[in-house]
């Protein structure tokens, strides 16, 4: 039998109080496999963890139960001390007979039998606790990034520049993202594609990236450290190795369709870029669209290639790679306007989006950067913003906030107004949000310079009337209703997560809010990292948030990975749940309750083979099993058994 | 009347407040005053306190402005607020709940026999009958 | 008066921790109740309660996190799913089945945690000692 | 196909030409309307407050009179009686309790009620149920350029729970119309409330939302305004007299329940309709369209 010592602590008064100490020793010192008992006033003192280690060495003891405060506070304490003396720090275990004996009970004729049947339980354990070691798990340095907008990029660069591989997967021809569509980016006004282009740059130049656009994430495996992925490259039909992007094969490209860059406003070619400043400036063929895959004729495309790049035969290709960390970075979508029954279900052309306007105010825009309204091209004199779609309205849309709506919908009213300066923009809103650096003397520019009226209240319909369209709204604050006889209408639409967000959480093994966000560990501390170990979260995936918000949350995300990837092994929690190979029949009970698929069925030993690393230490297969095959590391059936037995004597 | 009011948590907690909470089964502490409601109005113009600000007032307990104000007897039960509100307060259930603490203490809120005859004959019956809410039940 | 004895079970990230803070907040409570910490409540064995009611426990609790707050994504399931078959096997057994309780108490719920031990613990005592009929 | 089938006062009065051409419609689309051999006012107006049971009662007897019936498919014409009837369902499917006190209220039913044997259907979900492609089998006179405005008024869109369609942009009207040949038109007032039984005591709100709403059809080009609520149908009908006596630039337009407009499209017998019912007449229009 093990020899056993037992340390009870103090903790000054506070367990001396209502705890009998000299009767809890004298007591214990009577107890089966306990070799030494001693008591001291503040055991995690100096003193008294020398006083541990001495002994440890003295009394030749192979495990200790010290009976003090609660494990959370100094089970790493002492565990490490028994460290330094050559015992296994899993054999040191922790009695809570204060926060869950001392200082609940009043009377010391309580306090002192539990007291005694707190220690002797853990005694038990103690009896039988083997010595375990942390499973070592390697780790691959090389971060996978999903996505490619803001978000992507910062956290690519980041991590390339801490020296570390990555691969940055954008399902879109081009990386760039939302922001690549944006305007002029509140609250400084910089424009937002010369900002951001130095980065797509920066991306595609960087050594450490490997850049696959047009592709997506088709299938993981592993965990923490240690992720196989597999990423489908969609079909471009255009050979990228031999392609320049001349732009030669657009050019004669016969088929417009409308951009989903420039948010249907504008047309773009069968054979396209996003647009102009697209990394990688190389085309690919939108086979719904090509002339040549619904006729079967045309191929002018190819014809005109100069290096021979156009591959009608061309089909998907898999990539698998090995990856240490993952960052999920997969933006959002705008809430249609159709969903919008009372702005017009989207069948008003003049009343449009929020990134919509975005285009039409971008110099690079479909229009040039002239405000001009999608029906019939006129310069909107009078020019209506309303903020809330779809977000705050948990009846009928979202609860949320969308958060960046505020400033941009100001941001909007602001330059509409420095390009027709006769016109008359109005927003209506339920409050403005304007908090952050700088935010809140913008929205008083717009109020005292600009000229912006704010309404307070929501507009409750918006109608066509000959070539007007007519907004009716209150204005809560002087308790009149309004109603505007609009050129053009705005709408602040919610800001979704993107689509496929659900599919792909389920492939990372990772949860989505009830708004369909990602969820982050921790909503204030760990605000980067996903529920899932080496699995982090940057940008609107899990937040609406602007683009100060994203940069921030992807440098963090990035310096997270660099983290994980500075340590040489990953450290595993030993107290996981391995199988006895002569027990295990293979029914499979444990399998079906592993929350983190440690377990897989061995067809061909017909038993469970457990993947250590995989294994989080809940044991609910150690309860499911039913011939006692999997055992909890020093939390065996024999020794709950025992502890039991200990607490009922 | 004043402007000046004096609120607390004694008044906010009246009688008048728990016996209309009691009639609706709507908490108005969901109302974000949007005003949604009022914008959608179909009469609002012919109200003198417009609904959000009916909502408002429930919150801050002057439930005897609402006995006094004409407003629930211009409301019409077309539920638009009601479909329009963001947060899923039912106004119109308000509405019903202010017609009904007055109609609980004074009987009735119109006469019928003042309708003209004439009229009463042509009006269809639905109307008339609809019309009754403002009388008994 | 009869005081019965009462084994617990507690996982380490909530009720565990809901403990600690009833101790830190000096919530007194009935002492009648000794607590087993475990990873999650996941881990107690059907077996590991007729164990304790073997062995003379008049009671058992178990306290895990709550429903969709588990540490362990879906243990806490685990555990209600398996609840209902032993309570049903405990009436088998001719043991009242109100001798076993599960309690959802997070971190944060310290008086809860000691409101729950000494409902229990009463509930227990007016069931009185358990009288087990071995198999 | 056979539904039960629930009047409610109007249909019996001022609403003739309603029940009328509604019946014959449905007969025509291969449906047995069977009226309720017993049955009681809805009360026309929902009782909104939650403690007051006491105006349940009637729709929820006329609702076990359905069960025992054995057609548990009510038809109820009235949009007013559709609105009762359905939201009384709802009411007490939400609250078991309240059912219980409403039962043991009532001593003459022995039918036992819990809400779901029953549902209660308004004549265009039933058109749509029985199926456009059947009704455009029976319209059989081909009309061009006949323009309609469908007004739904409140009844049928609100509350939510009970609504046929987006109580803010419906649509089950205009497919109803375009599958029988004529052409649409989307003016913003369909789903506005005409003022309802404001129309006793404040007749003001009544002018001030008719002249609002048949001036919108009017501007969209409509050639003819088609309804169900028989209270919209006065509301609206009605007052446009009364406002042209006061300001003769007001254009009128010729109201008609939707299902006399199938009637006529069907080719059904005329003397279903009562044109001295209507205050504006629709003959000039129906006869310029070739419907008469």
């Amino acid at each position: 039998m093990k020899r056993i010592g037992v340390f009870v602590c103090h903790c000054g008064i506070n367990i001396a109080e209502t705890v009998d100490i000299e009767a809890v020793v004298k007591d214990l010192k009577d107890y089966p496999g306990v070799a030494y008992v001693q008591d001291y006033k503040y055991m995690c003192s100096d003193p008294g963890q020398n006083m541990i280690k001495e002994k440890i060495k003295s009394e030749k003891l192979d495990g200790i139960v010290i009976a003090a405060c609660s494990p959370t506070l100094h089970e790493n304490t002492f565990r490490m001390t028994v460290k330094t003396v050559d015992m296994n720090p899993y054999n040191c275990e922790i009695a809570n007979i204060r926060e869950q004996c001392s200082w609940v009970h009043k009377d010391k004729n309580e306090a002192t039998p539990k007291a005694k049947l707190i220690i002797k339980s853990v005694v038990e354990k103690a009896l039988l606790d083997e010595e375990l070691e942390p499973v070592k798990v390697p780790v691959v340095r090389k971060a996978l990034v999903l996505g490619g907008g803001i978000a992507g990029i910062q956290a690519a660069l980041s991590i390339a520049n801490s020296g570390h591989e990555v691969i940055l997967v954008e399902r879109q021809s081009s990386i760039g993202g939302r922001m690549a569509q944006l305007s002029e980016t509140f609250p400084t006004l910089d424009c937002s594609q010369c900002i951001l282009t130095p980065k797509m740059v920066d991306v595609a130049q960087h050594e450490k990236i490997r850049l696959m656009t047009y592709s997506e994430l088709e299938d993981i495996s592993g965990f923490v450290g240690n992720f196989k992925v597999r990423i489908r490259q969609k079909t471009k039909y255009i050979d990228w190795d031999k392609c320049t992007g001349c732009g030669l094969c657009i050019e004669k490209c016969p088929k417009k369709v409308p951009s989903e860059f420039d948010q249907e406003l504008g047309k773009r070619k069968a054979v396209y870029t996003p647009f102009p400043q697209a990394v990688p400036n190389k085309p690919v063929i939108d086979h719904e669209n090509c002339t040549y895959f619904k006729t079967g004729k045309c191929k002018l495309c190819k014809m005109v290639c100069p290096f021979d790049a156009v591959d009608f035969d061309e089909t998907d290709k898999f990539v698998e790679e090995e990856v240490g960390a993952i960052v999920v970075a997969t933006g959002y979508d705008v809430y249609p306007v159709l969903n919008m029954d009372e702005y017009g279900s989207g069948k008003l052309p003049d009343v449009i989006d929020g990134l919509t306007f975005e285009r039409i105010l971008s110099s690079s825009g479909p229009t040039g950067g002239e405000v001009r309204r999608p029906s019939d091209g006129k310069v909107p004199k009078e020019i209506v913003f309303i903020k809330c779609v779809g977000s705050r309205d948990p009846e009928n849309h979202f609860p949320y906030c969308s958060k960046i709506c505020c400033m941009y919908t100001t941001k909007h009213a602001m330059l509409y107004k420095h390009r027709v300066h006769d016109g008359q923009p109005y927003i209506f809103y339920m409050d403005v949000r304007a908090g952050g650096k700088g935010y809140e003397e913008f929205y008083q520019r717009a109020q005292e310079e600009d000229n912006v009226i704010f309404l307070r209240g929501k507009v409750s319909k918006v109608y066509q009337d000959d070539d007007k369209v007519v907004v009716c709204g209150i204005d809560t604050l002087s308790g009149s209703n309004i109603e505007i006889r609009a050129d053009m209408v705005v709408l602040a639409m919610a800001i979704r997560p993107s689509k496929g967000v659900e599919e792909l959480a389920q492939l990372l093994k990772t949860a989505i809010d009830q708004n369909g966000f990602l969820t982050e560990a921790h909503p204030k501390l760990r605000p980067v990292e996903s529920l899932s170990a080496g699995i982090y979260l940057a940008g609107c995936a899990q937040a609406p948030k602007d683009i100060p918000d994203t940069v921030a949350q992807a440098s963090a995300a990035a310096s997270m990975v660099s983290n994980l990837f500075a340590q040489e092994y990953l450290l595993h929690e030993p107290i996981i749940t391995g199988v006895d190979e002569d027990l295990c029949s293979g029914c499979g009970l444990c399998i079906t309750v592993c929350p983190y698929d440690a377990r897989t069925l061995n067809r061909e030993k017909s038993i469970v083979d457990v993947n250590e690393i995989l294994c989080e230490a809940c044991g609910a297969c150690a309860a499911a099993c039913p011939s006692g095959a999997a055992q909890q590391r020093n939390f065996t059936d024999k020794q709950l058994s025992n502890m039991i037995k200990a607490i009922l004597i | 009347m004043t402007n000046n009011r004096a609120i607390s948590s004694r008044k906010i907690e009246s009688e008048a407040l728990k016996q209309l909470e009691d009639i609706s089964g709507v908490n108005v502490y969901a109302c974000y005053q949007c005003g949604n409601c009022s914008s959608a109005c179909p009469a609002v113009e012919f109200m003198d306190i417009p609904p959000h600000q009916v909502i408002r007032k429930v919150q801050l307990g002057f439930i005897d402005e609402l006995i006094e104000s004409e407003t629930p007897w211009i409301c019409a039960a077309c539920i638009t607020c009601t479909v329009k509100c963001p947060r899923g307060v039912d106004i119109a259930k308000v509405m019903e709940g202010l017609r009904q603490i007055v109609l609980r203490r004074d009987f009735e809120h119109i006469n019928i026999r003042e309708i003209d005859k004439k009229l009463r004959e042509k009006l269809p019956q639905i109307a008339l009958i609809g019309n009754f809410r403002k009388t008994i039940l | 008066m009869f005081e019965p004895k009462i084994v617990a079970f507690f996982c380490k990230w909530c009720t565990s921790a809901g403990a600690d803070l009833a101790g830190t907040s000096r919530i007194t409570y009935k002492p009648n109740i000794t607590g087993i910490r475990v990873m999650c409540s996941s881990r107690v064995d059907p077996e590991h309660v007729l164990d304790a009611f073997k062995n003379g426990a008049d009671g058992v609790l178990i306290g895990g996190c709550h429903p969709g707050d588990c540490h362990y994504q879906t243990g806490n399931y685990q555990t209600l799913k398996r609840m209902k078959l032993l309570k049903k096997m405990l009436t088998d057994l001719n043991i009242n089945e109100n001798r076993l309780r599960l309690e959802w108490i997070s971190a944060a719920e310290g008086k809860r945690f000691a409101e729950v031990v000494d409902d229990f613990t009463e509930e227990v005592r007016n069931l009185g000692q358990i009288q087990y009929m071995r198999l | 196909m056979q539904v039960s089938y629930y009047p409610g006062c109007m249909l019996k009065t001022n609403a003739k030409n309603f029940e009328t051409s509604a019946l014959a419609v449905l007969d025509r689309l291969g449906v047995t309307a069977r009226e309720l051999e017993d049955w009681y006012c809805c009360g026309v107006c929902f009782s909104q407050a939650s403690d007051n049971l006491m105006q349940q009662i009637a729709p929820i007897r006329t609702l076990v009179k359905t069960k025992e019936s054995g057609n548990p498919q009510l038809l109820a014409l009235c949009t007013m009686c559709y609105n009762t009837l359905k939201r009384s369902i709802e009411f007490i499917k939400a609250d078991k309790d309240k059912l219980e006190t409403i039962q043991e209220f009532m001593d003459r039913e022995a039918t036992r009620f819990y809400g779901d044997e029953v549902d209660v259907i308004d004549i265009l979900s039933l058109i749509k149920q029985i199926g456009l492609d059947k009704l455009k089998e029976a319209i059989v006179k081909k009309v061009e350029d006949l323009k309609i405005a469908s007004y739904y008024g409140c009844m049928l869109l609100r509350p939510k729970e009970i609504a046929i369609d987006s109580p803010d942009d419906p649509n089950i009207m205009e497919e109803i119309i375009t599958a029988s040949g004529c052409e649409n038109v989307y003016f913003p007032f369909r789903t506005e409330c005409c003022g309802s039984y404001q129309i006793v005591n404040e007749p003001d709100i009544v002018t001030d939302r008719a002249k609002k709403i048949v001036d919108s059809a009017v501007k969209n080009g409509a050639d003819l305004m088609v309804m169900l609520c028989p209270l919209c149908y006065y509301n609206l009908d009605e007052v446009q007299t009364e406002i042209q006596k006061e300001d003769n630039t007001f254009q009128t337009i010729p109201v008609l329940y939707i299902t006399q407009l199938l009637a006529l499209l069907m080719g059904l017998d005329l003397d279903i309709h009562d044109f001295s019912l209507h205050s504006v007449d629709p003959r000039p229009v129906l006869k310029m369209k070739g419907l008469l």
